[in-house]
């Protein structure tokens, strides 16, 4: 793979397309994701934008087109890769449905999120030999950093089958964090947040991008997010990329407004008229 | 959807009606860990409800409680008058409840049509059915070009237009709805609270909602209840909870921008 | 109640959690080591035999309950270890030689099972391991040069380091000895990174993968180490046993072993240990209560699978966590005691949902 | 002629499997589980229609329809009492049961005296009646077995494909909280699915009396039952049929023309390659999450 | 040191039977033969003044649980002696156990040669072998039937083996070899392509290594596709339930056996004396299963009367040193014994099914 002109483009997508039966699920898309920047897809539902993930992190093989990584050390072609090497790559990910592992603890997923950074082999872990008991201190360690730095101490020690869908959605990105990737793909992160934890999220996004200096990429509905965080905006209709820029000039662009934001009237209309509502007994 | 609106019952607009839905100092656990502690709620015929509350507030658990899926420690769930509480799900699904579940739950091997017929399980009206599916096809056209394609290879959002309308195809007198908006772009999101709000005018059909966006959900509901820590703080119509600080502040996200700043900087809640 | 203050890292790592445990664990250990004192030597085979099957119930659980793949031919690894260990010393080979490579044969032959079943899952893996069991069986019985055929082979006593272990007491040292390195070993993997990633599979592939887990190579290092804990045990088990044959290692064999971890608490330790016990103890058991029983019942045939099939019915309808999980709930009313509230344990509704999409 | 002859004990032999695969593949698209059970069921219905003709004295028409409804019934209490209360477990808690029902039930027979641990022989009307096609032989037992194989397929599959009924079986094994938010039955269909399995293992016991007896220990067959399941697809009805027939062709060959001993062990082999080839068998459904 | 098992006023005997496996129906009948005896000598006093105590227990055809139980019966039951253990693997695994204690093995019921080979003092056995019966048998009927092509099915196991290799045997005497040779899995059902190859091999004599369903499904496959060959079984064939079950398509089997079936309605006085007797106590037909396990017993308590009232290991094995067991009622042949000769007798006897019931043909077929 011969590295790409733009030394400062982490991974660039070139004509990426895939077709499931007769669904042509991303057409053509390309798209680079600069070096510590937050680059974020949005589209309507069924756009493809996590099917791009799902190329990304190796789930689906590409019809066509080739993903270009350029690690600190190394420029390779995701599509070749097998999918367990894409994390050692530096690439974690969050999923829209959330994956987590329900029948273990937080701490435990999030140790389990450490396992690229592996030290030892299987015959050191048979007899826990002092190495391993180093290493898992500083698993330790570094796990609870990354609780500390996303609030989670409530939950260490909670089996994640019992937490709340925004706490996991939280525990998700923490394990994400905890194999201290360069890339990291966010599905929907604020999706079934209230507004105040969304404005948590945005911080953290935030503090991922400047504090620890990794990029993002996102696939995100909600636009206040959004624009609050993002770098660059791709904008995706059908499969196919519709608009590509700031923000500002995403959201304005009138394609997105007719196939994604639709015509911005106000709410209030749902509202019934006065007096008409159904009445209630005094309580 | 004119077809059905003969066959389920108008709203009572205008007279105090007995609630259709009684919650009374329902208490439910998981295992030793409480989520709701003692709440009790109405809603009355006709009427949009809605439920807000923060991250595990325990807003599921309540529609849950209420859905026979959890069994509540104690209090009673009243549906119509009579006494649910417990009953298996599938008998209140017959006394004419339905529940669109946290995180979609569609039948991920069948084919989006036949979840939609499971929607309709309880409903032997043959003819009224094929017409209702027609109308949730007018919602939804995807759904009717992915007919035959298994409903669990549908993109997240599609799959939950799926949830939505499978519920409606139930024809149901409740409608227990979980975020409803979870995953939908903004365009759907606002075309699914229409479209809410024309069930519940059209036919009648009483809601009880869960979001997270309090903004489209005090707007379109009538009642509305705040959750806390398995608890009821506030409750109230719609305009006046709109208009509570606490509410502008930790719901609606319309923030006094000298207390808190750019960076991070956390109030404490204190309920007043 | 206790109460457990964490002051570092190192401390979750302990395999005892607190003084209590090292306490317990620590008289159990002496009691076992003590047993030939004062145990009639009829009941020390027992003992023997709960050992032997502890240490294959250790690595069916590593598979089954750690990593969620279920081995319906898992006598087929016991059989390759019998084999492997009677071929061996009977060619004058040294015990522990003989028996590194009966773990290691077996291993060898899990990683071939293992490698085509990475592409199954499901039931689809619990029928390709059926089926390997039976084609093992039938290898068994069909390379007669070696394994004696259907006629079985005799397998020789013991010898460690020049001394014969022909005492009921010297084997059942040696495999108490055997089973405690097998059972530290199993507790090591389990709190290191390997053990995580095998627990890591069982709940999600698609994130194990994509947290940079090799499944192929997890699920088939699971194979392989169970398999080789079943070839231990099989070593051990021949040289118990004295003559094995073929269709001791047949599917019924395979289903007792799972019916063993099942019964046991699928996913703990333990319940390898509660499995053994109960696996050796029932048939005792049960002919013990034949003869309270009327003649017509008690001397009839069916009796003994009719008690199994109850017994098996009843845990898994009252009991599903196993002996393992009833022990736990025992536990907690004695440390809780008098504070323990009814309902505490009780079962909630629970869903099932497909394992198709897992 | 020898090739033909092969051919047809082959097709017969393997609608004898994919019978008894009919009742994995219905319990199995009806609630996830595999059920080790099924061998036994067909046993007690066997052993059902023995009673009915041999101690009641019932004629055969009339033994036929009474087992079967019998094993029907028995099916929907087995369930009620034993599946019920555990309903909504993990599926695995499921299988363990069925290997416990299987257990009992063969304890339970072998303690009826005298015929529990004899081998038994049903007599059936069409016992012995053969049909010559010049050198070609074929006994009624076999072409009644293939006949009742091919309806039975076709009844179970026109319910899960078609009825609501059906739909809504498989709608609960996929997604039982689902199910239950939609207002389908689970337990009594779950009941229902067990009735039916139970009355299709009734038909497998009685086709199969006349051809290996009624003896405790013949619900093994079911063991070679499992392969043409794998082979077919497990959630296939036609590919049960399939798979059986496979099997029963590869057997009759592979015991023919192979050097001893591959009869027994080709099914697996053949179950294995195919695993290899085809993870998800002739029939079944390519399974993919997607996140 | 006192003798294990034997009190002033009990022997303790053990026994392991399958009574939950695949031969249960064998087991159960072999463990009612021998309560029968058991109860008759305890009625007449006992041996010596001692009371026969027979402890049962169940290995379900599963060596593991064979060795468990003989580890029971040995060394917390403390037996005398084991006496009429069933099967093969089941005996191999629990001798090692009794030998270490000095419990003979003493009359298993199984004809393997390995119950008296290679020698061991505490080793007994009275069945003639399926070796020895189909080895002495087969010459004298292919010769009767003129049969050119012998060929063979047989279980794939231990005791089919047994049966092929007597025949194999008998064949390399006269000269020749099997034709064609077919096995078949332990609980197989179909057997059409064994027959196919039999009958495309044009065989005339078929020896047949198998016990009772398999029995009937071989025959019944060949008279369907039309092939009549002479069908020769072993003892293990030698049960009603052939021609029970099999119906009119068994007649024309031979197969060798030692005693007689006990038929309710059997010609001979003192044996339907003895099977009336043996059902009304136990309200089932006698087999001759049930035979063997009468005769076990009675053998034993022969050899016990014989060694006294001083009743050891020892004494026990002085007295079998010149035992002679004459013929029963059944028909045994005159079982020996001696210091080196632990096999009763290897003599077995032709039948037929003639008319749906078991004739005997021929006398004990000399060597
Ligand atoms: N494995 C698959 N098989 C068949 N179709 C698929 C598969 N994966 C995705 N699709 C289809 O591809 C299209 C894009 O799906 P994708 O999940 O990428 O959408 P999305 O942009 O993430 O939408 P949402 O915002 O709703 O999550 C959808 O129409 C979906 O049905
Ligand atoms: N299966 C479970 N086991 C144990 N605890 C649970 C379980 N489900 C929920 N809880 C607990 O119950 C509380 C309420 O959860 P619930 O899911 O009702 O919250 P919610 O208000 O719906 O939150 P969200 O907005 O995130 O969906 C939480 O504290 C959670 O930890
Ligand atoms: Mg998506
Ligand atoms: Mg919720």
């Amino acid at each position: 793979m011969s590295r790409p002109a733009n030394s400062d483009v982490l991974l660039a997508a070139r004509n990426l397309s895939v077709r499931f039966g007769g669904v042509l699920a991303v057409n053509d898309v390309s798209f680079d994701v600069r070096r510590g920047e937050v680059f974020t897809l949005i589209g309507p539902n069924g756009a493809g934008k996590t099917t791009v993930f799902n190329l990304i992190s190796r789930i689906y093989t590409p019809t066509t087109g080739t993903i270009a990584w350029s690690g600190p050390d190394r420029h390779v072609d995701l599509t070749q890769q097998a999918p367990h090497q894409v994390a050692g790559l530096g690439i974690a990910r969050t999923f829209q449905n959330i994956e987590l592992f329900e029948h273990a603890s937080v701490l435990h997923n999030l140790l389990i999120g450490r396992h690229i950074r592996r030290e030892t082999g299987l015959w050191a872990d048979m007899l826990f030999t002092s190495r391993v008991r180093a290493a898992e201190v500083r698993a330790r360690t570094k796990a609870e950093e990354i609780i500390e730095f996303l609030d989670l101490q409530h939950y260490r020690d909670t089996l994640v089958a019992g937490l709340p869908y925004g706490v996991r959605k939280v525990v998700e990105l923490a394990r994400a964090l905890c194999t201290e990737p360069r890339l990291l793909l966010l599905d929907e992160p604020s999706s079934g947040l209230n507004v105040e934890e969304t404005e948590d999220m945005a911080f953290w996004i935030q503090d991922i991008q400047q504090d620890l200096g990794i990029s993002v990429l996102m696939v995100e509905h909600d636009m206040s997010l959004v624009s609050k965080v993002s770098d660059r905006v791709l904008a995706m209709n059908q499969g196919e990329v519709v608009a590509l820029g700031t923000p500002q000039e995403v959201q304005a662009h009138p394609g997105v407004i007719e196939a994604y934001l639709g015509s911005i009237d106000e709410v209030a209309s749902l509202r019934r008229p006065a007096g008409s509502a159904p009445a209630r007994s005094a309580t | 959807m004119s077809g059905a609106a003969e066959t389920t019952m108008a709203p009572a607009h205008g007279k105090v009606a007995q609630p259709l839905l009684r919650l009374q100092n329902v208490e439910s656990a998981y295992g030793p860990i409480k989520a709701i502690r003692g709440v009790s709620l109405k809603v009355q015929p006709g009427e949009i409800a809605a439920v807000l509350g923060s991250n595990g507030a325990g807003k599921t658990t309540i529609l849950k409680t209420i859905s026979g899926i959890l069994d509540p420690r104690r209090g009673s769930v009243e549906f119509e008058g009579a006494d649910i509480t417990a009953h298996d799900p599938a008998a209140i699904v017959r006394r004419g409840m339905v529940h669109v579940p946290e995180g979609r739950e569609v039948f991920a091997l069948l084919s989006v049509r036949d979840n939609l017929m499971m929607g309709a399980y309880t409903r032997s009206d043959g003819d009224a059915v094929a017409r209702d599916l027609e109308v949730v096809y007018g919602y939804f056209p995807i759904l009717r070009e992915r007919a035959a394609q298994e409903a669990g290879l549908l993109s997240g959002g599609q799959q939950q237009m799926l949830a939505i309308s499978r519920a409606l195809m139930a024809a149901p007198k409740l409608i227990l709805l979980d975020e409803p908006s979870l995953g939908l772009s903004p365009r759907l999101t606002k075309e699914i609270f229409e479209i809410v709000v024309r069930i519940n005018r059209e036919r009648g059909t009483t809601i009880l909602l869960v979001e997270q966006n309090a903004n489209m959900a005090l707007n379109a509901a009538d009642f509305g209840y705040v959750l806390e820590n398995g608890r009821i703080v506030m409750e109230g119509g719609c305009d006046v909870l709109r208009e509570k600080d606490d509410i502008k502040e930790f719901y609606l996200g319309m923030k006094d921008q000298g207390v808190r700043g750019e960076r991070r900087w956390k109030k404490k809640k204190t309920w007043r | 109640m206790r109460f457990l203050f964490k002051t570092s890292y190192a401390q979750d790592l302990r395999l005892a959690k607190h003084g209590g445990q090292v306490f317990w664990y620590g008289l159990l250990c002496l009691l076992l080591v003590a047993a030939p004192l004062f145990t009639p030597e009829y009941w020390l085979a027992q003992l023997t035999f709960v050992l032997i099957y502890a240490i294959v119930g250790l690595g069916l659980m590593l598979l089954a309950g750690y990593t969620g793949l279920f081995s319906l031919g898992h006598a087929a690894f016991l059989g390759v270890g019998a084999y492997t260990q009677a071929v061996l010393t009977g060619m004058g080979w040294p015990f522990f030689l003989s028996l590194g490579c009966a773990a290691g044969i077996s291993a060898a032959v899990g990683i071939v099972v293992g490698l085509p079943a990475m592409r199954v899952k499901g039931i689809y893996l619990g029928m390709a391991t059926l089926a390997f069991g039976f084609i093992v069986e039938e290898g068994f019985a069909r390379w007669e040069s070696v394994t004696g055929g259907n006629s079985g082979m005799p397998v020789g006593t013991p010898e460690v380091l020049g001394y014969a272990l022909d005492t009921a007491t010297s084997f059942y040292l040696l495999c108490l000895a055997i089973t405690a390195a097998c059972t530290l070993v199993i507790l090591n993997l389990l709190r290191s990174p390997t053990g995580r990633a095998f627990v890591a599979i069982r709940d999600s592939e698609i994130s194990a993968q994509s947290m940079g887990i090799h499944l192929a190579y997890y699920k088939t290092l699971s194979f392989a180490l169970s398999a080789a804990f079943a070839g231990i045990g099989g070593a051990l088990y021949a040289h118990k046993l004295q003559f094995i044959s073929p269709d001791q290692f047949s599917i019924l064999q395979s289903i007792d072993l799972l019916l063993m971890i099942v019964i046991g608490g699928l996913g703990s330790v333990h319940g390898a240990f509660l499995g053994a016990l109960f696996l050796i103890s029932m048939p005792q058991l049960i002919s013990l209560g034949k003869d309270w029983l009327p003649d017509s019942v008690g001397q009839s045939p069916g009796l003994q699978g009719l008690v199994y099939g109850v017994v098996l019915i009843a845990f898994v309808l009252f009991e599903p966590m196993g002996l393992y999980g009833r022990w736990l709930k025992v536990r907690t009313w004695l440390q809780m005691f008098p504070f323990y509230r009814q309902g505490m344990f009780k079962r909630q509704k629970t869903f099932q949902k497909s394992d198709r999409l897992r | 002629m020898q090739f033909l002859q092969l051919t047809v004990s082959g097709i017969s032999q393997g609608c004898i499997y994919g019978l008894i695969a009919l009742g994995f593949v219905l319990i199995y698209k009806a609630t996830e589980a595999v059920s080790f059970a099924q061998g036994e069921l067909m046993m007690l219905g066997a052993f059902c229609g023995l009673a009915l003709m041999t101690v009641l004295g019932f004629p055969y028409w009339v033994a036929v329809p009474a087992t079967i409804v019998a094993m029907g019934l028995f099916g929907v209490v087995l369930e009620r009492l034993v599946i019920r209360p555990i309903l909504g477990q993990p599926v695995f808690s499921i299988v363990m049961l069925t290997i416990g029902v299987g257990y009992v039930l063969r304890g339970l027979v072998t303690m009826i005296p005298d015929i529990g641990t004899n081998t038994n022989s049903l007599p059936v009307p069409y016992k012995d009646m053969l049909l010559r096609m010049r050198e070609l032989v074929l006994s009624a037992e076999q072409l009644v077995v293939i006949g009742a194989t091919a309806v039975l397929c076709l009844l179970l599959f026109a319910l899960f494909r078609y009825s609501k009924l059906g739909v809504a079986m498989q709608a609960s094994s996929q997604n039982q909280l689902a199910a239950y938010y939609m207002g389908i039955p689970v337990q009594r269909l779950n009941g229902l699915a067990w009735g039916l399995a139970s009355a299709v293992a009734a038909v497998a016991g009685l086709l199969l009396a006349p051809i290996t007896f009624v003896h405790a220990n013949m619900g093994f067959i079911g063991l070679k039952a499992f392969p043409a399941a794998v082979v077919g697809g497990f959630g296939s009805l036609p590919g049960a049929i399939v798979g059986g027939l496979v099997i029963g062709l590869v057997e009759s060959f592979s015991g023919f023309y192979l050097p001893e001993g591959f009869k027994d062990t080709a099914p697996y082999i053949v179950v294995l390659l195919m695993l290899m080839v085809r993870p998800n068998g002739l029939f079944g459904e390519r399974l993919r999450k997607k996140v | 040191q006192a003798q294990q098992g034997v009190t002033k006023d009990t022997i303790t005997l053990g026994t392991i039977q399958d009574l939950s496996g695949p031969l249960a129906g064998f087991g159960k009948q072999v463990r009612l033969g021998m309560m029968l005896r058991v109860d008759e000598a305890n009625e007449q006093g006992g041996v010596d003044g001692r009371k026969l105590e027979l402890k049962v227990e169940d290995s379900g055809y599963d060596p593991k649980r064979a060795v468990l139980a003989a580890q029971k019966l040995v060394n917390q039951d403390k037996i005398f002696m084991m006496v009429g253990h069933i099967g093969t693997a089941q005996n191999m695994a629990a001798m090692p156990v009794q030998f270490t204690k000095n419990v003979i093995n003493f009359f298993p019921v199984t004809a393997a040669r390995e119950m008296y080979e290679p020698f061991n003092r505490l080793k007994y056995s009275f069945a003639a072998t399926y070796y020895d019966q189909i080895r002495l048998a087969l010459p004298k009927l292919v010769k009767e039937k003129n049969a050119k092509k012998v060929c063979t099915i047989y279980q794939d196991d231990e005791f089919g083996l047994e049966v092929e290799r007597g025949g194999e045997a008998a064949l390399k005497a006269m000269g020749t070899d099997y034709t064609e040779k077919t096995s078949f899995k332990r609980g197989a059902t179909d057997f059409s392509s064994q027959v196919a190859k039999m009958k495309a091999a044009g065989c005339d004599f078929v020896v047949l290594g198998t016990i009772i369903r398999e029995t009937i499904g071989t025959i019944g496959e060949a008279r369907k596709t039309g092939f009549n060959p002479t069908f020769l079984g072993s003892s293990a064939a030698y049960t009603d339930l052939i021609h029970k079950l099999g119906g009119k398509a068994m007649d024309g089997l031979y197969a060798t056996m030692t005693v007689q079936n006990p038929y309710l309605d059997e010609a001979s006085q003192p044996i339907r004396f003895w099977a009336n007797k043996y059902k009304t106590k136990f309200n089932e037909d006698p087999t001759v299963f049930s035979v063997y396990g009468y005769d076990i017993i009675d053998s034993f308590i022969r050899a016990a009367q014989k060694a006294g009232k001083n009743l050891t290991t020892d004494s026990f094995i002085k007295a079998m040193d010149t035992m002679v067991i004459p013929p029963d009622i059944f028909g045994s042949a005159e079982a020996t014994f001696g210091p080196k000769k632990r096999l009763g007798s290897n003599l077995s006897r032709l039948s037929q099914i003639q008319d749906g019931k078991w004739k005997v043909v021929s006398d004990y077929v000399q060597p």
